[in-house]
């Protein structure tokens, strides 16, 4: 079978080259240019699909996006599956290879369709609601039954070899569209130097008039859309989007546009230079002004067993014989309430196939084209409609009697005629849908019967958008909105003389959704309004009668408009027909909210290159690459990539811990502390501006001290802590939690910024700029002193204070902080020099026994002082007392610093609050889980009453035992006592309150 | 009230399905009212269901500006589950989720509440820290949960890309078995359906203007359609509960913002569970029509738009693709926003007022679906008492001025 | 997508770049101990939360790092006045139904 | 005593420094690129904060850096070598970058010549300058920022700070075909593999 339906000649393809593609493993040829729908229907391909709910075949309807049945799989690959591809959008390519998407066990023969047939019966809408209830743990195996019938196609199992990207753009004005209406907008725009930026979804741009029948200055008005198309390319801030569609409308001129880059080459995106392309690309657009030049769909008429192939939109029938060279049928019946659906009998008759009759629902039509129709002599039979098709696999003939639409039913005899197509069109909807996305309704028109688009601020809808759809009109409209748009940008236009149209005039339309038939609606054979999801007459019929008035709720009752096509040739029909149940008028009924996307785009499209390697930033300190060759393990730290810990050979992390632990106790061990966050804080009023922002004291800080501090929300909970030196009467350097440093600079920013002006105080950020290493244990003094010039007597470089110097020949300032209880210097570098500096005091590994530790070690050694960690050990629900942090509270502090007000609310000084204490188990084996419920009484019934919880909890090897931290019930005021921690296993662990400084509880250590 | 069997199903096709009867009926409103429902989505619709069923006050309204079942209940990724941390809030979930394992019976309508079982990942030793805590807490409370790792997360899920080499790998997961998701519409409708058949007015296209008080005391509301009449008055509308509250001249601790989400084109099932993960920021279900429903994040800003903001959607997605890489190639169909009324401790309010007679059931934010029967429930019983429920009482609004919040923000799984 | 005008930058930025930082004008008691627990519970959770004109604060955090109030209609999301801190709007719920009514 | 502390934090020429990009891998250099990635390391960066309506300060500025301080948002000035600038961050915030192991001299002589508040901080070590230029430049910088990076908007002498991927960036043009990126520290291996992926397509030469 070789493309029996294709003209010899005409269409915009280009039959010098033929191209192989397969469709259910038949192959087939077409040519480029061809959609994969103009090449199925060229080789006389009815059945693409079976519907979604009773498998009816369904053929090809539309040549746009508006498409609702053909639906395909498509990939040669299993990774190059694309799932629900539109045929009719889709470019053939060789080697294209598509399938049905149901259709058991093939789309011709379908089993399902049997059920379908059997079974439809007792499907209505919400036919779910009503059964499967008993028994009820029957339900899931229901379900299971109920979802082998879901989904259209299906997503690949392999990783999708394709990248995608974004790309961010501003221009003056978008044109979205690129019919008459968008060329001749982006043209009036374009000179006037702005810039202008035109989209268009189709492989090539031009609209409609890559099919019409009009002329421009006398010539086939293609060409002038190419020859505009190349005045467009050629100018310097215009930017030409082929095969892009303006997805969603949001806020403030803000568009997405998707762009296909490769989808019409191969199912995978080919290389350039070797470089894999992104497969499709989105622009983020922000326009000063849209112009929607989006068009209008044609609308079919719903009349019984409108769903067989065969039956098309008569304007699809145009643009497959005009633009394709295809002729869909022999044998053509149309349908129609206007002048302009006779193109598709016209178009057909001149490709030299039979037009059997136009059935007009008008009763006098008088225009340019009915007159071109009767002079080819061909039948027109007035005032009435197809009322139902015949056939099942593919059109076999048409009902067609005389309508009464005011009172809703056929009014005369019956004439049965034969035929293999039925086209129609019941009028044009304009394309309103982008419009919608950003909240403004469509505005019914009884004039142009359909919904224009609403209003938007800074967007203008021109041409048949806007219902205006003679192309002189057209194409005035157009150039009048592209000039004022610059000019709304600022961009004189030279104006621009619009061509010589000849076109037909058309006679005045007539209002035509649902044709009446000989059966009430609920009776008659199904008659479809929304193709894709079997959404019928009878069932929007059936809704109303439930008591579903809305149109909303007939929607969601009904599934219409729900599918991949969004019900765009379905929903205005729908509510049409809810408008007749209810007895409303169809502004009174209203539309369904459009919603972004316009038509489906891929997850990865929406991604771009922000996945895999790119998904979030990895944050690495200057010390990552040693790190990294020293065998470490990662922990994430919000986006840093911190150190866990450093196993050797085979250690488990246990072990490793062990190690590392033991090390800083006995020797000396080595941290990365660089993700802390630094602020450096400078003005006269630091000081004071300290005091109000941390609970604790300021005041008589002196130069070259340190102090630790925290620091609360307003509510009086604790949020951050850290470190705060004076380096000079005036400057002090912050330090916060890695995961708190940008969220404490904005605080600080905010409190002075907002509340505190009047501070002379700035604030900076030195988190990336200074490298911090830790070295820690008995050794450290000794270590240190190898590379440094700095005096470490012990009581000249006290415990809390800060000194500047060299170390290992790079000017440093180090401190006397510890966060493990042992003697502790934190070097401070400019980053550049860490790596210089790190392999400096690692020349004295060997000696000293310098071991490297992560933050595993770094969290067994802090708990075992009980020093808390924000976020692990507080949940934003714990005060500073709630932590036993008296001594961090300036209680008389002369400014009622942030979070102090809380301390006397009355949930806050309930002594039955949760607090900070130790946990001893009894087993020393046993290392609680962090995370574990605590409870008084182990032999309660379930619900048990829980009276805290685990926050932290280690392996201790200097204590060689088991140890916790937890948040307990008054839990200060019960050391001593037991407690219970019932665990899923089944066992129950015992634990004693004890304080949670564990080890060193005088702090002798970090003071030597 | 018309019962709903497969055999009734049957009967009606042979008659065309000409007879079915109206779900509800379209009532004009009555002057007086024993009590009024502000607010026709699911938790207004329980509300009345149980009041009318449990404490038999049948000559009440439901009063919504739109149509039944619109506002958030419409839009929601219909995640039920009950494994909240703190037990004020567990009980409440979990009194709810046992209303849900016999809900399509007791209103004779298919909720289609689906078992499925919901995983929360866990991607950093923190996030497993606060899985372990909540799932301990859940089960000494009686609700089911496991803590799972990660290989036996991609047993359930073994499109889940749970491989080491992601940006942020999935290190283990809490699971509830008996938690998943029901259809949103549905539960409406069904609360709706029993309500109407126990006598309950449900008024639509019926918005709330005004509230008449007198002495302190509420007295009735100011509608489009005139003034109605009743000295009880519960406010049940999510996202626009403030401006409800400021006709009575009263103040809440919310605000409204927008929540988005959005689905796939449908496709073969791929997914039986449902997956959330509050660290990389997505959640994701495939509905029975074959869709991925997919749960966007909350956009900073107050909005009464029913939209959001794209980046939002962007990182849902990035999101999604990071965590099923196969899912690449599947197409977004369409997205969609509420208005979510956000409380300081993401837990609801379930409240008198200082205005006699009105109370206040709100502050549900991302996550109130799962809470429709229970709160509806719990409610009911403090407007019939004029007294807050037992299980209700914790979330009263004086809980901002003593400080006794019940904060979930700090345990894992907030959201939806 | 909203497209906020800063008013230090001087330019149109894109909604990325900034933060909302929730009610604008919200002023810390001066005397918080002796402020009521209410009215502390007030000020620190109690927001207005209006539909339609509302003063917000913004930070343009990826920026110039500076706060900023915003009067923004929260249904049509339109922006109708910028302005910089320590600064009144000259838009208001009242100023806007005056316009109307004109 | 001075009321802040300042110390040269420069260890002289002698001492080995590592670059943030001291690792990165440098693909191999395509045929034609489209796209010219250049590290300019261990460049002098200072974050300056003052008030503008104070002359004084002002005159600070321009005595010691002998360029005057921009007051234009978003401004971008050099001095007559071209090797040092200054850049408007915010109404009181400036970005200085000079030859690396000038901070010291700089801050020493900004403290003597003006006593009133200010700050100025150095933070070299915290961030670092890469420059883009080729044919495609701009392309690879649509791809990265949501700036409105058209000429027009973004003429020479203009530098902003907005989105970079998921990181953030200053972004300055300081001449008309040279673009010029400055990243931080720990974000800049992300930067630097998301500008190399980014201009894939377009074929690209690195030099870090
Ligand atoms: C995108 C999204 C995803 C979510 N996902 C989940 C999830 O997975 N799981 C979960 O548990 N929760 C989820 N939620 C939250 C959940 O949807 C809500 O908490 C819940 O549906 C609230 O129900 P409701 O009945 O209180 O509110 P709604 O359904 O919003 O009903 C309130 C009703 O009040 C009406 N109303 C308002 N003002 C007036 C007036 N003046 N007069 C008359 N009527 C008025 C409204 O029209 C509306 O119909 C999600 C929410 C969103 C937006
Ligand atoms: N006389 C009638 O009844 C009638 C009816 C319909 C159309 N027409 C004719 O149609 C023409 C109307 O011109 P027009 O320019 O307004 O429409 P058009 O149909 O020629 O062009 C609209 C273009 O917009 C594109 N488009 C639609 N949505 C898009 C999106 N979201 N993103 C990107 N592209 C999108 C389409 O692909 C199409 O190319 C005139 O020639 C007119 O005579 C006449
Ligand atoms: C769980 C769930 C599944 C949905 N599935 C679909 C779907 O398959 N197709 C569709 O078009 N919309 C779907 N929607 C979205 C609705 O069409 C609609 O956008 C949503 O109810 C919000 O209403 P609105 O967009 O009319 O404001 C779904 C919504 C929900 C909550
Ligand atoms: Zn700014």
């Amino acid at each position: 079978m070789s493309q029996i339906n294709r003209l010899t000649q005409g269409g915009r393809i280009d039959r010098s080259k033929t191209l192989n593609f397969s469709f259910n493993g038949t192959s087939y040829t077409g040519f480029p240019g061809d959609t994969l729908a103009s090449a199925l229907l060229a080789n006389g391909v009815d059945i693409v699909n079976r519907s979604f709910k009773y498998s009816r075949p369904r053929g090809i309807v539309a040549a746009g996006a508006e498409e609702p049945n053909a639906v395909v799989q498509l990939g040669s690959t299993e990774a190059a599956q694309v799932p629900n591809v539109r045929a009719t959008q889709q470019a053939l390519y060789q080697g294209l290879t598509a399938a049905s998407t149901n259709g058991w066990p093939n789309v011709q023969n379908d089993v399902m369709g049997l059920l379908g047939k059997l079974g439809g019966k007792m499907m209505p809408p919400g036919f779910y609601y009503k059964t499967f209830m008993t028994p009820a743990s029957m339900w899931m195996t229901y379900e299971k039954l109920i979802r082998k019938a879901a989904g259209l196609g299906r997503s690949p199992r392999e990783n999708d070899p394709d990248i995608y990207d974004h790309m961010h753009r501003h221009c003056d004005v978008l044109v979205i569209g690129a019919g008459p209406a968008g060329l001749a907008a982006a043209l009036a725009a374009g000179r006037s130097g702005a810039r202008v930026i035109i989209c268009d979804e189709q492989e090539e741009m031009g609209g409609s008039l890559l099919d019409s029948r009009d002329l421009i200055n006398g010539q086939d008005p293609a060409l002038w859309a190419a020859a505009a198309v190349a005045e467009l390319l050629a100018m310097d801030e215009v930017l030409v989007l082929p095969r892009t569609t303006a997805n969603g409308y949001h806020d403030h001129n803000f568009v997405t546009l998707h762009e296909r880059r490769t989808e019409h080459l191969a199912d995978t995106a080919p290389q350039i230079n070797g470089q894999p392309q992104a497969r499709a690309r989105m622009h983020h657009i922000r326009a000063g002004q849209v112009i929607l030049a989006t068009g209008a769909h044609d609308r079919p008429v719903v009349y019984a067993n409108n769903d067989v192939p065969g039956n098309m939109l008569a304007s699809a029938v145009s643009t497959y014989i005009r633009r394709y060279g295809v002729v869909p049928g022999n044998k053509l019946v149309l349908t129609t309430s206007n002048d302009y659906g006779y193109r598709a009998a016209l178009d057909w008759h001149e490709a030299g196939r039979e037009v059997v009759a136009i059935v007009d629902a008008r009763a006098k039509p008088d225009g340019d084209l009915v007159k071109a129709a009767r002079e080819k002599g061909i039948r027109i039979i007035t005032g009435s409609a197809v009322f139902e098709g015949k056939g099942s696999k593919r059109v076999s003939g048409a009902r067609v009697a005389r309508i009464d639409l005011d009172n809703f039913k056929l009014a005369g005899s019956v004439e049965d005629l034969v035929c293999d197509t039925i086209a129609s069109s019941g009028g044009y909807s304009p394309v309103v849908h982008l419009a919608a996305h950003t909240g403004a309704r469509p505005v019914w028109s009884d004039e142009a019967i359909g919904f224009l688009p609403g209003k938007v601020k800074g967007m203008t809808p021109v041409g048949s958008a806007r219902a205006v759809y003679s192309l002189s009109a057209v194409l005035a409209d157009a150039v009048e909105a592209g000039a004022s748009a610059a000019a709304a940008c600022g961009f004189e236009s030279g104006g621009i003389e619009l061509p010589q149209v000849q076109s037909a005039t058309e006679g005045p339309a007539c209002a035509l959704f649902q044709v009446p038939h000989e059966k009430p609606t609920m009776r008659a054979p199904k008659q479809f309004v929304d193709q894709q999801n079997d959404v019928s007459a009878a069932a929007i019929e059936l809704a109303t009668r439930e008591g579903f008035e809305s149109i909303e709720h007939v929607k969601r009752y009904t599934a219409m408009g729900f599918g991949t096509d969004q019900g765009k040739l379905g929903n205005i029909n729908g509510m049409a027909i809810a408008a007749r149940c209810l007895g409303q008028t169809i502004p009174q009924t209203g539309t369904t909210v459009f919603r972004p996307n316009y038509t489906p785009i891929t997850f990865g499209a929406i991604a771009g290159r922000h996945c895999r390697d790119l998904f979030d930033p990895e944050r690495y300190t200057a010390l990552h690459s040693w790190h990294l060759k020293r065998g470490a393990k990662f922990e994430d730290v919000g986006q840093w990539k911190r150190p866990w810990y450093f196993p050797i050979g085979n250690e488990s992390m246990h072990d490793a811990v062990a190690r590392e632990c033991l090390a800083v106790r006995e020797k000396v061990g080595i941290l990365d502390a660089s993700t802390l966050g630094k602020i450096d804080i400078q003005g006269k009023d630091a000081r004071e501006f300290l005091g109000r922002i941390y609970t604790n004291k300021w005041e008589k800080l002196g130069v070259g001290k340190a102090r630790y501090g925290l620091m609360c929300k307003d509510d009086g909970m604790v949020m951050d802590d850290g470190v705060t030196t004076c380096l000079a009467e005036d400057h002090f350097l912050m330090t916060t939690t890695t995961g708190g440093a940008a969220g404490i600079l904005e605080w600080l920013e905010l409190w002075h910024q907002t509340e505190w002006p009047e501070l002379e105080v700035y604030f900076n950020t030195v988190t990336d700029h200074w490298a911090t290493m830790t070295i820690t244990g008995p050794r450290a003094r000794d270590l240190l002193s190898e590379v440094t010039d700095i005096d470490l007597d012990k009581d000249n470089f006290k415990f809390m204070e800060c000194r500047e110097g060299q170390v290992a020949g790079v000017p440093a300032r180090v401190y006397r902080i510890s966060f493990t209880g042992e003697l502790t210097y934190e070097i401070n570098v400019q980053a550049n020099y860490a790596m210089r500096v790190w392999e400096a005091l690692f020349q004295h590994e060997a000696k000293y026994g310098l071991t490297p530790y992560g933050t595993e070690t770094m969290h067994v050694l802090r708990a075992e002082k009980g020093f808390i960690i924000v976020g692990q050990d507080t949940d934003g629900s714990v005060t500073p007392e709630d932590l036993g942090m008296q001594w961090c509270v300036g209680y008389d502090k002369p400014f009622s610093w942030i979070g102090h007000r809380a301390l006397t609310r009355p949930d806050t000084k309930r002594d039955d609050r949760k607090q900070l204490v130790g946990l001893k188990p009894v087993d020393p084996k046993v290392v609680l889980q962090e995370g574990a419920q605590i409870v008084r009484d182990p032999n309660q019934t379930i619900p048990m009453k829980m009276v805290g919880h685990v926050t932290s909890s280690y392996y201790s090897p200097v204590l060689n035992s088991g140890f916790a931290l937890a948040l307990v019930m008054g839990g200060h005021k019960r050391m001593g006592e037991k407690v219970y921690l019932p665990m899923a296993d089944g066992k129950t662990h015992e634990a004693e309150i004890v304080s949670p400084i564990f080890f060193d509880p005088k702090g002798a250590r970090q003071n030597v | 009230m018309q019962r709903y069997s497969g055999f009734g199903l049957a009967k009606h096709a042979l008659t065309h399905h000409e007879n079915w009867q109206r779900m509800w009926r379209n009532p004009t409103p009555k002057k007086q009212y024993d009590a009024i429902i502000v607010g026709g989505g699911g938790h207004g619709l329980a509300t009345a269901y149980y009041l009318a069923k449990e404490h038999g006050m049948t000559n009440i309204a439901v009063i919504e500006k739109g149509w039944l079942g619109g506002g958030n209940t419409a839009r929601n990724t219909t995640i039920v589950r009950s494994n909240y941390l703190w037990d004020e809030a567990a009980h409440l979930y979990e009194h709810a989720m046992k209303l849900w394992e016999g809900l399509s019976q007791d209103l004779n309508y298919n909720v289609m509440f689906s078992q499925r079982g919901v995983l929360n990942l866990g991607h950093t030793l923190q996030d497993m820290r606060d899985i372990q805590r909540r799932v301990n807490a859940n089960r000494l409370n009686g609700i089911d949960g496991e803590v799972l790792d990660a290989k036996q997360v991609s047993e359930i899920v073994p499109m889940l890309d749970c491989s080491a080499n992601t940006r942020y790998p999935v290190l283990g997961a809490s699971w509830q078995p008996r938690a998943g998701v029901a259809r949103h519409d549905a539960v409406a409708w069904g609360f709706a359906r029993g309500a109407d058949s126990l006598g309950v007015d449900l008024l639509q296209q019926t918005e709330v203007t005004g509230m008449r008080i007198e002495d302190g005391q509420i007295i009735g509301v100011e509608t489009n359609r005139g003034f109605i009449g009743s000295t009880r008055v519960g406010c049940v509308a999510a996202g626009n509960s403030s401006v409800l509250a400021k006709m009575a001249g009263i103040k809440l601790p919310l605000e409204s913002h927008p929540l988005q989400a959005l689905v796939s084109e449908p496709i073969k099932p791929i997914l039986d569970t449902v997956v959330m993960s509050n660290h990389v920021h997505g959640y994701i279900s495939q509905s029975d029509k074959g869709d991925l429903v997919i749960g966007a994040g909350i956009d900073g800003y107050n909005g009464y738009g029913q939209r959001g903001s794209y980046p939002t959607v962007e990182h849902t997605l990035q999101a999604i693709v990071e965590m099923f890489p196969v899912f690449s190639r599947v197409r977004m169909n369409r997205q969609w926003g509420g208005i979510v009324d956000t409380c300081p401790d993401a837990c609801p309010i379930l409240s008198a007022t200082k205005v006699k007679g009105l109370f206040f059931n709100c502050g549900w934010g991302t996550g109130g679906f799962k809470a429709t029967p229970g709160s509806g429930n719990v409610f009911a019983w403090t407007l019939a008492k004029g007294y807050a429920h037992p299980l209700a009482a914790p979330f009263s609004i004086d809980r901002f001025h003593t400080g006794q919040l019940i904060d979930e923000h700090g345990a894992a799984g907030v959201a939806h | 997508m909203l497209h906020i005008y800063c008013p230090y930058c001087g330019e149109h930025r894109e909604e990325s770049e900034f933060r909302p930082k929730g009610q604008a004008h919200i002023i810390r008691p001066k005397d918080p101990v002796n402020t009521s627990d209410e009215e502390w519970g007030d000020y620190l959770f109690f927001r207005e939360n209006p539909r339609g004109i509302h003063h917000e604060m913004w930070v343009h955090a990826v920026g110039c790092r500076k706060f900023f109030n915003v009067t923004r209609d929260t249904v049509s999301y339109e922006i109708l006045e910028v302005y910089k801190m320590g600064e009144q709007p000259t838009v208001t719920a009242a100023t806007q139904q005056k316009g109307g009514q004109k | 005593m001075s009321k802040v502390a300042i110390i040269d934090q420069c260890a002289g020429s002698d001492v080995r420094a590592e670059s943030p990009m001291h690792h990165v891998k440098v693909p191999s250099v395509a045929a034609n690129p489209g796209v010219v990635l250049e590290q300019k390391p261990f460049l002098g960066h200072m974050t300056l904060r003052g008030n503008s309506a104070d002359d004084a300060f002002c005159a600070a500025i321009q005595q010691v850096l002998g360029v005057a301080l921009p007051l234009q948002p978003s401004a971008l000035v050099h001095d007559a070598s071209g090797e040092n600038s200054i850049q408007w961050i915010s109404p009181d915030e400036w970005l200085i970058v000079v030859p690396g192991g000038r901070e010291f001299e700089v801050e020493t002589a900004l403290h003597q010549a003006y006593s009133g508040h200010f700050a100025i901080v150095t933070v070299s070590g915290g961030q670092t300058l890469l420059t883009l230029s080729g044919p495609n430049a701009l392309d690879v910088l649509h791809k990265s920022t949501v700036y409105d990076v058209h000429p027009r908007n973004f003429p020479v002498g203009k530098g902003i700070t907005s989105n970079f991927a998921k990181a953030t960036a200053i972004i300055r043009r300081p001449s008309e075909d040279v673009w010029e990126l400055i990243v931080r520290r720990s974000f800049a291996d992300y930067c630097y593999r998301w500008l190399v992926d980014a201009s894939r397509e377009y074929g690209v030469s690195v030099k870090v």
